[in-house]
Protein backbone atom coordinates (compact mmCIF):
# COMPACT_ATOMS: atom_id res chain seq x y z
CA UNK A 1 0.00 0.00 0.00
CA UNK A 2 2.63 2.29 0.79
CA UNK A 3 4.48 4.18 -3.05
CA UNK A 4 6.31 6.94 -3.62
CA UNK A 5 4.96 10.05 -4.26
CA UNK A 6 5.51 10.31 -7.69
CA UNK A 7 4.43 12.31 -10.44
CA UNK A 8 6.04 12.22 -14.34
CA UNK A 9 4.33 11.88 -17.59
CA UNK A 10 3.41 8.53 -17.53
CA UNK A 11 1.71 8.58 -13.79
CA UNK A 12 0.30 10.03 -10.30
CA UNK A 13 0.86 8.54 -7.37
CA UNK A 14 -0.10 10.20 -4.16
CA UNK A 15 -1.52 8.12 -0.62
CA UNK A 16 -5.35 7.90 -2.07
CA UNK A 17 -4.60 8.62 -6.28
CA UNK A 18 -2.95 6.14 -8.25
CA UNK A 19 -3.25 7.11 -12.33
CA UNK A 20 -1.13 5.46 -14.61
CA UNK A 21 -0.83 5.22 -18.92
CA UNK A 22 0.41 1.78 -19.22
CA UNK A 23 2.12 -0.16 -22.08
CA UNK A 24 1.50 -3.72 -20.45
CA UNK A 25 -2.15 -5.18 -19.69
CA UNK A 26 -4.02 -3.56 -17.04
CA UNK A 27 -3.70 -5.47 -13.25
CA UNK A 28 -7.31 -5.61 -11.97
CA UNK A 29 -5.99 -7.58 -9.01
CA UNK A 30 -3.36 -4.67 -8.46
CA UNK A 31 -5.74 -2.06 -8.78
CA UNK A 32 -8.54 -3.40 -6.32
CA UNK A 33 -5.44 -3.63 -4.26
CA UNK A 34 -5.06 -0.04 -4.11
CA UNK A 35 -8.13 0.84 -3.65
CA UNK A 36 -9.06 -1.59 -0.08
CA UNK A 37 -9.34 0.46 2.70
CA UNK A 38 -11.33 -0.37 5.90
CA UNK A 39 -12.88 3.73 5.85
CA UNK A 40 -14.59 2.11 2.30
CA UNK A 41 -18.17 0.12 1.87
CA UNK A 42 -17.87 -0.20 -1.90
CA UNK A 43 -15.72 -0.61 -4.12
CA UNK A 44 -16.99 0.03 -8.43
CA UNK A 45 -14.48 -0.60 -11.07
CA UNK A 46 -14.93 0.17 -14.56
CA UNK A 47 -13.28 -1.91 -17.42
CA UNK A 48 -13.22 -0.62 -20.80
CA UNK A 49 -12.58 -3.30 -23.13
CA UNK A 50 -12.36 -3.72 -26.97
CA UNK A 51 -15.29 -5.46 -29.10
CA UNK A 52 -14.44 -7.60 -31.94
CA UNK A 53 -17.53 -6.33 -33.95
CA UNK A 54 -19.21 -3.04 -34.30
CA UNK A 55 -22.18 -3.68 -36.71
CA UNK A 56 -20.72 -5.63 -40.08
CA UNK A 57 -17.14 -4.61 -39.08
CA UNK A 58 -14.36 -7.00 -37.48
CA UNK A 59 -11.80 -5.55 -35.65
CA UNK A 60 -8.38 -6.73 -35.30
CA UNK A 61 -7.07 -4.68 -32.56
CA UNK A 62 -6.67 -1.23 -31.17
CA UNK A 63 -3.80 1.28 -30.81
CA UNK A 64 -3.93 4.15 -28.88
CA UNK A 65 -1.88 7.88 -28.60
CA UNK A 66 -1.65 10.12 -26.11
CA UNK A 67 -0.79 13.17 -25.24
CA UNK A 68 1.14 11.68 -21.96
CA UNK A 69 2.07 14.66 -19.79
CA UNK A 70 -1.46 16.24 -20.44
CA UNK A 71 -3.11 13.16 -20.50
CA UNK A 72 -2.16 12.36 -16.62
CA UNK A 73 -2.90 16.22 -15.53
CA UNK A 74 -6.17 16.16 -17.07
CA UNK A 75 -6.91 12.72 -15.48
CA UNK A 76 -5.72 13.72 -11.94
CA UNK A 77 -7.88 16.93 -12.17
CA UNK A 78 -10.70 14.51 -13.15
CA UNK A 79 -10.32 12.79 -10.17
CA UNK A 80 -9.48 15.37 -7.73
CA UNK A 81 -13.01 16.68 -8.75
CA UNK A 82 -14.57 13.13 -7.91
CA UNK A 83 -12.91 13.35 -4.77
CA UNK A 84 -14.79 16.37 -3.78
CA UNK A 85 -18.21 15.72 -5.54
CA UNK A 86 -18.17 12.31 -3.21
CA UNK A 87 -16.32 11.36 -0.04
CA UNK A 88 -14.20 8.73 -1.90
CA UNK A 89 -11.48 7.43 -0.04
CA UNK A 90 -9.22 6.18 -3.32
CA UNK A 91 -9.42 6.57 -6.46
CA UNK A 92 -7.18 4.96 -9.53
CA UNK A 93 -6.92 5.47 -13.21
CA UNK A 94 -5.43 3.21 -15.40
CA UNK A 95 -5.35 3.81 -19.39
CA UNK A 96 -3.17 1.52 -21.91
CA UNK A 97 -1.40 2.59 -24.50
CA UNK A 98 0.08 0.70 -27.92
CA UNK A 99 -1.62 -1.57 -29.09
CA UNK A 100 -4.36 -3.98 -27.52
CA UNK A 101 -6.27 -7.05 -28.58
CA UNK A 102 -10.13 -7.91 -28.46
CA UNK A 103 -11.47 -8.39 -25.05
CA UNK A 104 -8.36 -7.02 -23.20
CA UNK A 105 -9.12 -4.29 -20.81
CA UNK A 106 -7.86 -0.60 -22.32
CA UNK A 107 -8.77 1.65 -20.07
CA UNK A 108 -10.23 1.10 -15.94
CA UNK A 109 -11.66 3.39 -13.34
CA UNK A 110 -11.68 1.73 -9.78
CA UNK A 111 -13.26 4.60 -7.10
CA UNK A 112 -13.74 3.23 -3.01
CA UNK A 113 -16.17 4.98 -0.93
CA UNK A 114 -17.78 4.78 2.28
CA UNK A 115 -21.32 3.52 0.51
CA UNK A 116 -21.92 1.78 -2.77
CA UNK A 117 -24.09 5.11 -4.48
CA UNK A 118 -21.21 7.13 -4.31
CA UNK A 119 -19.06 4.48 -5.87
CA UNK A 120 -21.23 3.83 -8.70
CA UNK A 121 -22.03 7.76 -9.32
CA UNK A 122 -18.29 8.62 -8.94
CA UNK A 123 -16.83 5.38 -11.40
CA UNK A 124 -19.54 6.82 -13.94
CA UNK A 125 -18.58 10.02 -13.51
CA UNK A 126 -14.87 9.61 -14.05
CA UNK A 127 -15.30 7.06 -17.41
CA UNK A 128 -17.85 9.93 -18.96
CA UNK A 129 -15.22 12.50 -18.31
CA UNK A 130 -12.82 10.65 -19.46
CA UNK A 131 -13.98 9.80 -22.28
CA UNK A 132 -14.38 13.45 -23.27
CA UNK A 133 -12.11 15.11 -21.67
CA UNK A 134 -8.34 13.17 -21.50
CA UNK A 135 -6.03 13.58 -24.90
CA UNK A 136 -6.04 10.12 -26.09
CA UNK A 137 -6.96 8.52 -29.15
CA UNK A 138 -8.25 5.07 -30.47
CA UNK A 139 -7.27 3.74 -33.53
CA UNK A 140 -9.04 0.47 -35.02
CA UNK A 141 -7.54 -2.17 -37.31
CA UNK A 142 -10.77 -3.86 -39.09
CA UNK A 143 -10.28 -6.99 -40.59
CA UNK A 144 -11.11 -5.94 -44.10
CA UNK A 145 -7.35 -4.04 -43.92
CA UNK A 146 -8.83 -0.37 -42.76
CA UNK A 147 -7.08 1.76 -39.80
CA UNK A 148 -9.24 4.38 -38.90
CA UNK A 149 -9.09 6.65 -36.54
CA UNK A 150 -11.89 6.86 -33.95
CA UNK A 151 -13.39 10.61 -33.52
CA UNK A 152 -15.04 11.27 -30.39
CA UNK A 153 -18.43 12.60 -30.45
CA UNK A 154 -18.20 15.79 -28.97
CA UNK A 155 -15.13 18.08 -28.79
CA UNK A 156 -13.51 17.87 -25.13
CA UNK A 157 -15.31 20.82 -22.82
CA UNK A 158 -13.15 24.06 -22.38
CA UNK A 159 -12.46 25.62 -18.99
CA UNK A 160 -15.58 27.19 -17.48
CA UNK A 161 -17.79 26.38 -20.00
CA UNK A 162 -20.98 23.82 -18.66
CA UNK A 163 -19.79 20.70 -19.41
CA UNK A 164 -23.16 19.44 -20.68
CA UNK A 165 -23.28 15.62 -18.52
CA UNK B 1 7.35 27.84 -41.99
CA UNK B 2 9.03 31.13 -40.16
CA UNK B 3 11.55 29.85 -37.60
CA UNK B 4 13.06 33.40 -37.27
CA UNK B 5 12.19 35.42 -34.68
CA UNK B 6 11.76 39.34 -35.31
CA UNK B 7 11.15 41.72 -33.12
CA UNK B 8 7.50 41.81 -31.30
CA UNK B 9 7.62 38.49 -32.25
CA UNK B 10 6.81 35.23 -30.34
CA UNK B 11 7.50 31.35 -31.04
CA UNK B 12 5.41 28.41 -29.74
CA UNK B 13 5.44 24.81 -30.14
CA UNK B 14 2.73 23.61 -31.42
CA UNK B 15 1.67 18.97 -31.09
CA UNK B 16 -0.16 17.20 -33.07
CA UNK B 17 -1.93 14.00 -32.89
CA UNK B 18 -3.67 10.88 -34.07
CA UNK B 19 -5.96 11.93 -37.26
CA UNK B 20 -4.73 15.52 -37.55
CA UNK B 21 -1.28 14.32 -37.11
CA UNK B 22 -1.98 12.03 -40.11
CA UNK B 23 -3.67 14.79 -42.61
CA UNK B 24 -1.07 18.06 -41.59
CA UNK B 25 1.28 15.17 -42.39
CA UNK B 26 3.59 16.53 -39.12
CA UNK B 27 3.71 15.63 -35.41
CA UNK B 28 5.75 18.97 -34.08
CA UNK B 29 6.04 22.63 -35.60
CA UNK B 30 7.59 25.77 -34.40
CA UNK B 31 5.48 28.57 -35.09
CA UNK B 32 6.34 32.54 -34.88
CA UNK B 33 3.64 34.87 -34.10
CA UNK B 34 3.55 38.58 -33.96
CA UNK B 35 2.95 39.67 -31.17
CA UNK B 36 0.73 39.93 -29.44
CA UNK B 37 -1.21 36.48 -30.87
CA UNK B 38 -4.30 34.81 -29.78
CA UNK B 39 -4.92 31.00 -30.10
CA UNK B 40 -7.12 31.80 -32.96
CA UNK B 41 -4.27 33.77 -34.77
CA UNK B 42 -1.78 30.83 -33.94
CA UNK B 43 -5.08 28.51 -36.09
CA UNK B 44 -5.58 30.80 -38.42
CA UNK B 45 -1.63 30.67 -39.48
CA UNK B 46 -1.68 26.78 -39.07
CA UNK B 47 -4.99 26.87 -41.53
CA UNK B 48 -3.19 29.08 -44.16
CA UNK B 49 0.21 26.86 -44.36
CA UNK B 50 -1.79 23.48 -43.55
CA UNK B 51 -5.14 23.18 -45.65
CA UNK B 52 -6.04 20.04 -43.82
CA UNK B 53 -6.94 21.65 -40.85
CA UNK B 54 -9.44 23.43 -41.90
CA UNK B 55 -12.22 20.82 -42.04
CA UNK B 56 -11.24 20.31 -37.93
CA UNK B 57 -11.28 23.71 -37.06
CA UNK B 58 -15.03 23.36 -35.39
CA UNK B 59 -13.83 21.34 -33.50
CA UNK B 60 -10.63 21.16 -32.70
CA UNK B 61 -9.55 22.63 -28.99
CA UNK B 62 -6.22 24.05 -27.97
CA UNK B 63 -4.68 23.03 -24.91
CA UNK B 64 -1.99 25.46 -23.84
CA UNK B 65 1.16 24.27 -21.58
CA UNK B 66 -0.91 21.18 -21.50
CA UNK B 67 -4.41 22.59 -20.04
CA UNK B 68 -7.05 23.53 -22.07
CA UNK B 69 -7.28 27.13 -22.94
CA UNK B 70 -10.37 28.64 -25.34
CA UNK B 71 -8.98 30.36 -28.32
CA UNK B 72 -8.77 34.01 -27.03
CA UNK B 73 -6.08 32.97 -24.82
CA UNK B 74 -3.20 34.97 -25.24
CA UNK B 75 0.10 33.24 -26.48
CA UNK B 76 3.47 33.63 -25.07
CA UNK B 77 7.07 33.39 -26.25
CA UNK B 78 7.99 29.22 -25.68
CA UNK B 79 4.14 28.10 -25.01
CA UNK B 80 3.24 24.14 -25.92
CA UNK B 81 0.10 24.58 -27.76
CA UNK B 82 -1.69 21.27 -28.48
CA UNK B 83 -4.47 20.85 -31.59
CA UNK B 84 -6.86 18.57 -29.64
CA UNK B 85 -9.56 16.59 -32.15
CA UNK B 86 -12.32 15.24 -30.33
CA UNK B 87 -10.67 12.67 -27.83
CA UNK B 88 -11.27 9.00 -28.19
CA UNK B 89 -9.99 7.28 -24.97
CA UNK B 90 -11.21 4.49 -23.28
CA UNK C 1 -12.63 -19.94 -19.86
CA UNK C 2 -13.92 -23.49 -20.38
CA UNK C 3 -15.52 -24.29 -17.00
CA UNK C 4 -17.79 -27.21 -16.17
CA UNK C 5 -21.46 -26.59 -16.19
CA UNK C 6 -22.26 -27.09 -12.77
CA UNK C 7 -25.25 -26.46 -9.97
CA UNK C 8 -24.63 -27.67 -6.44
CA UNK C 9 -25.32 -25.46 -3.22
CA UNK C 10 -22.55 -23.45 -3.67
CA UNK C 11 -22.36 -22.29 -7.01
CA UNK C 12 -23.70 -22.33 -10.49
CA UNK C 13 -21.73 -22.04 -13.26
CA UNK C 14 -23.15 -21.88 -17.31
CA UNK C 15 -21.55 -20.26 -20.17
CA UNK C 16 -22.22 -16.34 -19.35
CA UNK C 17 -22.98 -16.89 -15.39
CA UNK C 18 -20.63 -17.72 -12.56
CA UNK C 19 -22.40 -17.71 -9.06
CA UNK C 20 -20.38 -18.94 -6.28
CA UNK C 21 -20.63 -19.17 -2.47
CA UNK C 22 -17.08 -18.87 -1.11
CA UNK C 23 -14.89 -19.06 2.01
CA UNK C 24 -11.64 -17.90 1.23
CA UNK C 25 -10.77 -14.16 -0.34
CA UNK C 26 -12.59 -13.66 -3.12
CA UNK C 27 -10.53 -13.60 -6.62
CA UNK C 28 -10.90 -10.63 -8.02
CA UNK C 29 -8.56 -11.10 -11.17
CA UNK C 30 -10.24 -14.15 -11.61
CA UNK C 31 -13.74 -12.35 -12.08
CA UNK C 32 -12.18 -10.26 -13.95
CA UNK C 33 -10.83 -13.07 -16.47
CA UNK C 34 -14.62 -14.89 -16.66
CA UNK C 35 -16.11 -11.58 -17.53
CA UNK C 36 -13.84 -10.76 -20.24
CA UNK C 37 -15.43 -11.49 -23.71
CA UNK C 38 -14.90 -10.12 -27.51
CA UNK C 39 -18.54 -8.79 -27.48
CA UNK C 40 -18.46 -6.61 -24.14
CA UNK C 41 -17.21 -2.96 -24.51
CA UNK C 42 -17.50 -2.62 -20.71
CA UNK C 43 -17.12 -4.44 -17.56
CA UNK C 44 -18.21 -3.37 -14.24
CA UNK C 45 -17.44 -4.71 -10.94
CA UNK C 46 -18.89 -3.99 -7.96
CA UNK C 47 -17.02 -4.96 -4.98
CA UNK C 48 -18.33 -4.68 -1.10
CA UNK C 49 -15.98 -4.18 1.81
CA UNK C 50 -16.21 -3.98 5.97
CA UNK C 51 -16.05 -0.71 7.09
CA UNK C 52 -13.93 -0.37 10.29
CA UNK C 53 -16.25 2.39 11.36
CA UNK C 54 -19.54 3.06 11.56
CA UNK C 55 -20.19 6.06 13.62
CA UNK C 56 -18.11 5.43 16.60
CA UNK C 57 -18.73 1.72 16.52
CA UNK C 58 -15.24 0.38 15.74
CA UNK C 59 -16.13 -3.21 13.93
CA UNK C 60 -13.01 -6.11 14.36
CA UNK C 61 -14.40 -8.33 11.95
CA UNK C 62 -17.85 -9.97 9.76
CA UNK C 63 -19.28 -12.86 9.22
CA UNK C 64 -21.76 -14.57 7.07
CA UNK C 65 -24.25 -17.03 7.66
CA UNK C 66 -26.22 -18.26 4.82
CA UNK C 67 -29.20 -20.40 3.71
CA UNK C 68 -26.88 -21.72 0.99
CA UNK C 69 -28.50 -23.82 -1.61
CA UNK C 70 -31.77 -21.16 -1.61
CA UNK C 71 -29.19 -17.90 -1.61
CA UNK C 72 -27.56 -19.38 -4.82
CA UNK C 73 -31.08 -20.11 -6.46
CA UNK C 74 -31.96 -16.63 -5.69
CA UNK C 75 -28.66 -15.05 -7.03
CA UNK C 76 -29.21 -17.12 -10.39
CA UNK C 77 -32.85 -15.10 -10.45
CA UNK C 78 -31.47 -11.97 -9.91
CA UNK C 79 -28.82 -12.44 -12.66
CA UNK C 80 -31.23 -14.23 -15.10
CA UNK C 81 -33.63 -11.20 -14.58
CA UNK C 82 -30.75 -8.67 -15.24
CA UNK C 83 -29.53 -10.43 -18.46
CA UNK C 84 -33.06 -10.12 -19.47
CA UNK C 85 -33.36 -6.64 -18.94
CA UNK C 86 -29.83 -5.85 -20.29
CA UNK C 87 -27.87 -7.14 -23.08
CA UNK C 88 -25.37 -8.87 -20.91
CA UNK C 89 -22.75 -11.37 -22.20
CA UNK C 90 -21.77 -12.02 -18.58
CA UNK C 91 -22.54 -12.12 -15.00
CA UNK C 92 -20.79 -13.61 -12.11
CA UNK C 93 -21.60 -13.21 -7.74
CA UNK C 94 -19.05 -14.02 -4.86
CA UNK C 95 -20.14 -13.97 -1.90
CA UNK C 96 -18.16 -14.79 1.06
CA UNK C 97 -19.21 -16.86 3.79
CA UNK C 98 -17.44 -17.39 7.53
CA UNK C 99 -15.30 -14.68 8.49
CA UNK C 100 -14.46 -11.47 6.90
CA UNK C 101 -11.67 -9.35 8.23
CA UNK C 102 -11.76 -5.59 7.66
CA UNK C 103 -11.44 -4.14 3.93
CA UNK C 104 -11.37 -7.58 2.49
CA UNK C 105 -14.02 -8.21 0.02
CA UNK C 106 -17.41 -9.89 1.37
CA UNK C 107 -19.24 -10.06 -1.99
CA UNK C 108 -18.81 -8.96 -6.03
CA UNK C 109 -20.88 -8.33 -8.67
CA UNK C 110 -19.55 -8.67 -11.87
CA UNK C 111 -21.55 -7.46 -15.32
CA UNK C 112 -20.08 -7.37 -18.76
CA UNK C 113 -21.85 -5.45 -21.54
CA UNK C 114 -21.97 -4.14 -24.76
CA UNK C 115 -21.97 -0.39 -23.53
CA UNK C 116 -20.86 0.98 -20.38
CA UNK C 117 -24.35 2.22 -19.17
CA UNK C 118 -26.33 -1.24 -19.18
CA UNK C 119 -22.86 -2.42 -17.24
CA UNK C 120 -23.25 -0.07 -14.50
CA UNK C 121 -27.10 0.06 -14.07
CA UNK C 122 -27.28 -4.08 -14.37
CA UNK C 123 -24.16 -4.20 -11.74
CA UNK C 124 -26.00 -1.74 -9.59
CA UNK C 125 -29.55 -3.91 -10.06
CA UNK C 126 -28.02 -6.94 -8.96
CA UNK C 127 -25.78 -5.44 -5.86
CA UNK C 128 -29.57 -3.24 -4.65
CA UNK C 129 -31.71 -6.66 -5.05
CA UNK C 130 -28.77 -9.21 -3.61
CA UNK C 131 -28.98 -6.92 -0.25
CA UNK C 132 -32.78 -7.25 -0.03
CA UNK C 133 -33.45 -10.63 -2.18
CA UNK C 134 -30.39 -13.24 -0.92
CA UNK C 135 -31.02 -15.26 2.27
CA UNK C 136 -27.66 -14.11 3.83
CA UNK C 137 -27.11 -12.73 7.13
CA UNK C 138 -24.25 -10.43 8.41
CA UNK C 139 -22.80 -10.71 11.89
CA UNK C 140 -20.74 -7.64 13.40
CA UNK C 141 -17.87 -8.29 16.35
CA UNK C 142 -17.39 -4.84 17.48
CA UNK C 143 -14.53 -3.60 19.52
CA UNK C 144 -16.24 -3.40 22.30
CA UNK C 145 -17.33 -7.14 22.33
CA UNK C 146 -20.48 -6.70 21.28
CA UNK C 147 -21.73 -9.33 18.38
CA UNK C 148 -24.76 -8.09 16.90
CA UNK C 149 -26.53 -9.16 13.47
CA UNK C 150 -27.15 -6.86 11.44
CA UNK C 151 -30.82 -6.58 9.98
CA UNK C 152 -31.49 -5.23 6.62
CA UNK C 153 -33.64 -2.22 6.56
CA UNK C 154 -37.03 -3.98 4.42
CA UNK C 155 -38.02 -7.85 4.52
CA UNK C 156 -36.96 -9.45 0.45
CA UNK C 157 -39.90 -8.86 -1.63
CA UNK C 158 -42.51 -11.87 -2.25
CA UNK C 159 -42.80 -13.19 -5.65
CA UNK C 160 -45.79 -10.95 -7.82
CA UNK C 161 -45.32 -7.99 -5.60
CA UNK C 162 -43.19 -4.66 -6.57
CA UNK C 163 -39.74 -4.66 -5.33
CA UNK C 164 -39.99 -0.87 -5.24
CA UNK C 165 -36.63 -0.22 -6.74
CA UNK D 1 -43.04 -30.50 18.58
CA UNK D 2 -45.27 -33.46 17.47
CA UNK D 3 -43.14 -36.15 15.71
CA UNK D 4 -46.23 -38.60 14.95
CA UNK D 5 -48.06 -38.19 11.43
CA UNK D 6 -51.58 -38.57 12.48
CA UNK D 7 -54.21 -38.75 9.61
CA UNK D 8 -55.00 -35.45 7.70
CA UNK D 9 -51.53 -34.22 9.18
CA UNK D 10 -48.61 -33.20 7.19
CA UNK D 11 -45.23 -32.22 8.73
CA UNK D 12 -42.73 -29.42 7.37
CA UNK D 13 -39.10 -28.96 8.08
CA UNK D 14 -38.76 -25.24 9.72
CA UNK D 15 -35.18 -23.61 8.97
CA UNK D 16 -34.22 -21.10 10.99
CA UNK D 17 -31.31 -18.33 10.71
CA UNK D 18 -29.05 -15.55 12.44
CA UNK D 19 -30.82 -13.48 14.84
CA UNK D 20 -33.74 -15.86 14.63
CA UNK D 21 -31.86 -18.59 15.08
CA UNK D 22 -30.27 -17.43 18.47
CA UNK D 23 -33.55 -15.95 20.11
CA UNK D 24 -35.46 -19.24 19.45
CA UNK D 25 -32.49 -21.21 20.57
CA UNK D 26 -33.03 -23.74 17.21
CA UNK D 27 -32.01 -23.99 13.94
CA UNK D 28 -33.98 -26.30 12.37
CA UNK D 29 -37.08 -28.40 13.42
CA UNK D 30 -40.14 -30.64 12.36
CA UNK D 31 -43.32 -29.68 12.43
CA UNK D 32 -46.80 -31.51 12.44
CA UNK D 33 -49.44 -29.91 11.21
CA UNK D 34 -53.36 -30.62 10.53
CA UNK D 35 -54.09 -30.32 6.98
CA UNK D 36 -54.35 -28.29 5.65
CA UNK D 37 -52.12 -25.65 6.20
CA UNK D 38 -50.96 -22.72 5.07
CA UNK D 39 -47.88 -21.05 5.79
CA UNK D 40 -49.50 -18.51 8.12
CA UNK D 41 -50.86 -21.63 9.58
CA UNK D 42 -47.33 -22.74 10.81
CA UNK D 43 -46.23 -19.38 11.64
CA UNK D 44 -49.12 -19.02 14.26
CA UNK D 45 -47.97 -22.88 15.37
CA UNK D 46 -44.51 -21.64 15.72
CA UNK D 47 -45.43 -18.69 17.44
CA UNK D 48 -47.40 -20.49 20.28
CA UNK D 49 -44.65 -22.71 20.85
CA UNK D 50 -41.71 -19.89 20.61
CA UNK D 51 -42.99 -16.43 21.65
CA UNK D 52 -39.69 -14.93 20.55
CA UNK D 53 -40.99 -15.42 17.01
CA UNK D 54 -43.70 -12.62 17.75
CA UNK D 55 -41.31 -9.66 17.48
CA UNK D 56 -40.15 -10.60 14.15
CA UNK D 57 -43.44 -11.70 13.00
CA UNK D 58 -44.07 -8.57 10.73
CA UNK D 59 -40.46 -8.78 9.09
CA UNK D 60 -40.75 -12.23 8.41
CA UNK D 61 -40.97 -13.58 5.10
CA UNK D 62 -41.36 -17.50 4.02
CA UNK D 63 -39.36 -19.59 1.34
CA UNK D 64 -41.40 -22.70 0.80
CA UNK D 65 -38.82 -25.41 -1.01
CA UNK D 66 -35.97 -22.64 -0.90
CA UNK D 67 -38.37 -20.12 -3.02
CA UNK D 68 -39.61 -16.78 -1.59
CA UNK D 69 -43.53 -17.61 -1.11
CA UNK D 70 -46.37 -15.49 0.31
CA UNK D 71 -48.04 -17.16 3.86
CA UNK D 72 -51.06 -17.94 2.06
CA UNK D 73 -49.33 -20.57 0.25
CA UNK D 74 -50.84 -24.27 1.39
CA UNK D 75 -48.06 -26.78 2.71
CA UNK D 76 -47.38 -30.12 1.36
CA UNK D 77 -45.97 -32.87 3.20
CA UNK D 78 -42.40 -32.80 2.98
CA UNK D 79 -41.77 -28.45 2.75
CA UNK D 80 -38.69 -27.23 3.48
CA UNK D 81 -39.91 -24.14 4.86
CA UNK D 82 -37.35 -20.94 5.97
CA UNK D 83 -38.05 -18.09 8.06
CA UNK D 84 -36.34 -15.41 6.00
CA UNK D 85 -35.98 -11.96 8.46
CA UNK D 86 -34.58 -8.99 6.89
CA UNK D 87 -31.46 -10.24 5.10
CA UNK D 88 -27.61 -8.18 5.33
CA UNK D 89 -25.36 -9.91 3.06
CA UNK D 90 -23.34 -8.09 0.51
Amino acid sequence: MTRPRTTDDARVETGRLSIRLVHEPIDVAEAAAFLADPRAGGLDLFIGTTRRWTGDAETLELSYECYAPMAVKEMRRLAEEAMARWPLVRACIRHRLGTVPPAEASVLIGVAAPHRAEAFEACRFLIDRLKRQAPIWKREAYADGRLEWVQGERPPDLPGLDTGS
Amino acid sequence: MNDETTNGALRVRVLVFSILREKMGCDALTVALDAPATGADLLDRLERDHPALRAFRPVVRLAVNQTYAPETTALAEGDEVALITPVSGG
